[in-house]
């Protein structure tokens, strides 16, 4: 009998390596991992490269994981927000790269990744900063008339993501803005860990039902359901 | 001859007056969001954010906010029945193929061959962040930009080549702010309209580029 | 109020010109639209090209509308079946041009279409016939040590395809395997024209449970129940 | 010495007891199809067609076939509790970039180098027709080959270099056939078991190609 419920955070999460590429799920506080970003920042895995929308808020979460000094580069398309000043501090004094990538290319990238694409061509982001890599102008090219650039996949070792419900063979729902960047991350990592709020008898998830199919996650660990807090809401 | 520039609420009202029914919306963080207040009931406009959700509703009630719905600027909203939820790429793909009608956008500038800069101050010291303004500004079928005409400091948005960093090339048709709305035409900035008693010629005095009429 | 709900298959259909591209969703009869391509069959466009995994069974469906000298181009990854006779006679004769397509590259070039992608890069097809457009190689990319095929989206003018359940607004759910293309070709399509076996109020299918969005969706026709038959099943 | 050929559904039991437990297969139309009827009960092997479902379960009772619910061969199939439907791309997604453990195909030839002949005899007057079947053979983490060894004409179907088009350049990792389980390696193919009685230099004469030992 195959069963990929963890015991416990720190069991799904003991063999994440130093120098690991890792993707963490969740727009806002929204499909956000806390537990499991706590969880990682107990494991002690450093010199990681996070690949997240944000960059973390206040100092909880990933911007704790950041003030541990346990990250190398952020991959990511909204770093700024308004509690945001671990990674601003960070990234003022040269401590940590950054790479800024547009939302909607970080979801493609992420997917392309899981989708065995090698790279794309996108118009998103032609003729901008954001066409460069390290400083070098991405190739481009004209395809009907208009202007694309070539963008590659983002693969990771791991996949941070919070999910809803779950059940033994991995099958994954999510709770409405919440499923974000799960599918798509789930697809992309070696390893993708899922919290989930509910554990399900398999079956119980519609199959019609299923988001995230169990062949794209390796460990699922149960944790409290905890109210999903406002994070890094701007005054508008 | 004296003018009044338009409130905000003038301007998101100018702007739904706009948007026709059944149209496919993205309104951007910001003054845009406030589009939303100004469709009549019943009138049915769907509004896409680029966090995963169609058919967005309005504010919760207080005491209502569930923070696991929230919009593009992670403020708790509301979905209406017939609305749905997707993730990040497929989300994306709804602008980055023109499947989007319209995406209303701030500025900080308009170029006046359509180029737009929005997302990036090009100040060393300031943190980048993009967010979906570059898929926005590109992707969907038309763009809109909405913001007050002149910088606290007067100075035009309108310009000839923006001086900030761009988000997109070409990418805007039309431009509502507090004195005029304005299309972005092959031979420049065009106006359709601006608030009593400001003229063409005043316009582009104030704007410091020329406004064709 | 917005209703995308259509009286009849032939209001549906109404406007498809000659010379359309079409896509038709299914695989085997799962998903098959065949009322929608009956319809299509009396509405009388011709010079079509038609854009799905198979190239029609016996003589009804597309199998038809191909007897009926309507195809120009037929872009398919599986035309031969135990019953493609109308196909094979056609191909074999010269009568229909054929673009063979890896069942993947087809999903994916139809997926990129929806997404905005220009082009992108695949492992799939590398070093075979099918890595040539019009007898010419399609360009060839080493990426990380491995070769890949640039591949082009695949845009269409209409899709048509079957779903299980839709609203005015024009989400729609599946039922099973009939998922198949559907909410690919619902992305790619200028106009998507779904039909459902039932009619839902707004919110009746559950905003986490809709497959594919409204937005992707011009026209809902209603048609009446009928029982999917076994079609292109091959002896085992 | 003599030696039996092994009967398909020694083949299949064969093949089937290399699929670890939890491993995600896929098991092309026909022959390897056979391969799902040898799993141990309670053994949990995750069976995908590329048609759109995972945790594909046998054959339904006669009477309760859906043709909404096929395999990849059009034939009825059922759905495992914990089984999920997705749409082609998404499907093909998990072949294309590896999630799939195991793809187990048919197959005209395989040549020395592991390229894939099984789309296509290249004759004119065949119509053409590939399915899934450059996906799986690409995309899987190992793609193993299932055929009689030698063609219905007693010609080798291990060959120096396929005749037929190819499906995937250097893709097979292994080969089950009704005589032998043989190894694809950088030298060539390397015997891992032949029926009672054959030896490797009898294989070997027989397939008119080198099988190291």
């Amino acid at each position: 009998m195959i069963s990929k419920i963890s015991p416990s955070v720190s069991a799904a999460l003991a063999d994440v390596p130093h120098g690991a590429t890792i993707m963490v799920g969740g727009f806002g506080g929204a499909g956000m991992p806390n537990e499991l970003i706590d969880g990682l920042l107990e494991q002690g895995a450093s010199d990681l490269t996070i690949v997240a929308n944000n960059a973390g808020n206040a100092e909880f979460g990933l911007a704790a994981l950041l003030k541990a000094g346990r990250v190398r580069k952020v991959i990511c398309s909204f770093p700024r927000q308004v509690d945001s000043y671990v990674f601003d501090a960070l990234y003022r004094a040269g401590k940590i790269d950054l790479e800024l990538v547009p939302q909607g290319n970080l979801a493609e990238r992420i997917r392309a990744a899981g989708a065995g694409i090698g790279g794309f061509f996108t118009q998103v982001g032609f003729g901008t900063e954001l066409a460069k890599a390290n400083g070098v102008a991405k190739e481009t090219r004209e395809i009907n008339g208009e202007m694309y650039v070539l963008e590659s996949p983002i693969h990771a070792d791991v996949a941070l993501i919070k999910a809803e419900r779950g059940d033994r063979w991995g099958n994954l729902t999510y709770r409405m803005t919440a499923r974000n960047f799960g599918p798509v991350m789930a697809m992309a990592a070696k390893t993708t860990i899922a919290s989930v709020h509910e554990l399900c008898e398999l079956g119980e998830i519609s199959p019609e039902h299923v988001i995230t199919p169990g062949i794209f996650v390796q460990r699922v660990v149960k944790i409290a359901r905890a109210v999903t807090v406002a994070s890094g809401v701007k005054a508008s | 001859m004296s003018y009044t520039k338009l409130t905000r609420e003038q301007l998101a009202a100018r702007v739904a007056k706009d948007i026709p029914e059944g149209a496919y919306v993205n309104l951007g963080i910001g003054l845009p969001t406030m589009v939303a207040n100004h469709f009549a009931a019943g009138f049915e406009v769907f509004l896409q954010s680029e966090n995963g959700l169609l058919g967005m509703g309005p504010a919760p009630s207080k005491g209502d906010e569930d923070y696991d719905l929230i919009n593009a600027g992670k403020q708790p909203v509301t979905l209406l029945p017939g609305g749905s939820f997707f993730h990040s790429a497929d989300s994306f793909a709804m602008m980055r193929a023109g499947h989007l009608d319209i995406a209303v956008l701030g500025a900080f500038q308009v170029a006046a061959n359509g180029d737009l800069a929005n997302w990036h101050t090009g100040s060393k010291d300031d943190i980048p962040a993009v967010g979906g303004a570059m898929d926005l500004a590109v992707g969907a079928k038309q763009t809109w930009v909405m913001m007050e005409h002149l910088t606290k400091s007067g100075e035009s948005k309108l310009v000839s080549r923006c001086s900030y960093p761009i988000t997109g090339v070409n990418c805007v048709s039309r431009i509502y702010t507090d004195l005029a709305v304005i299309d972005v035409t092959p031979d420049g900035f065009r106006l359709v309209e601006a608030v009593a008693g400001l003229s063409c010629d005043a316009l582009s005095a104030l704007s410091n580029i020329a406004i064709l009429e």
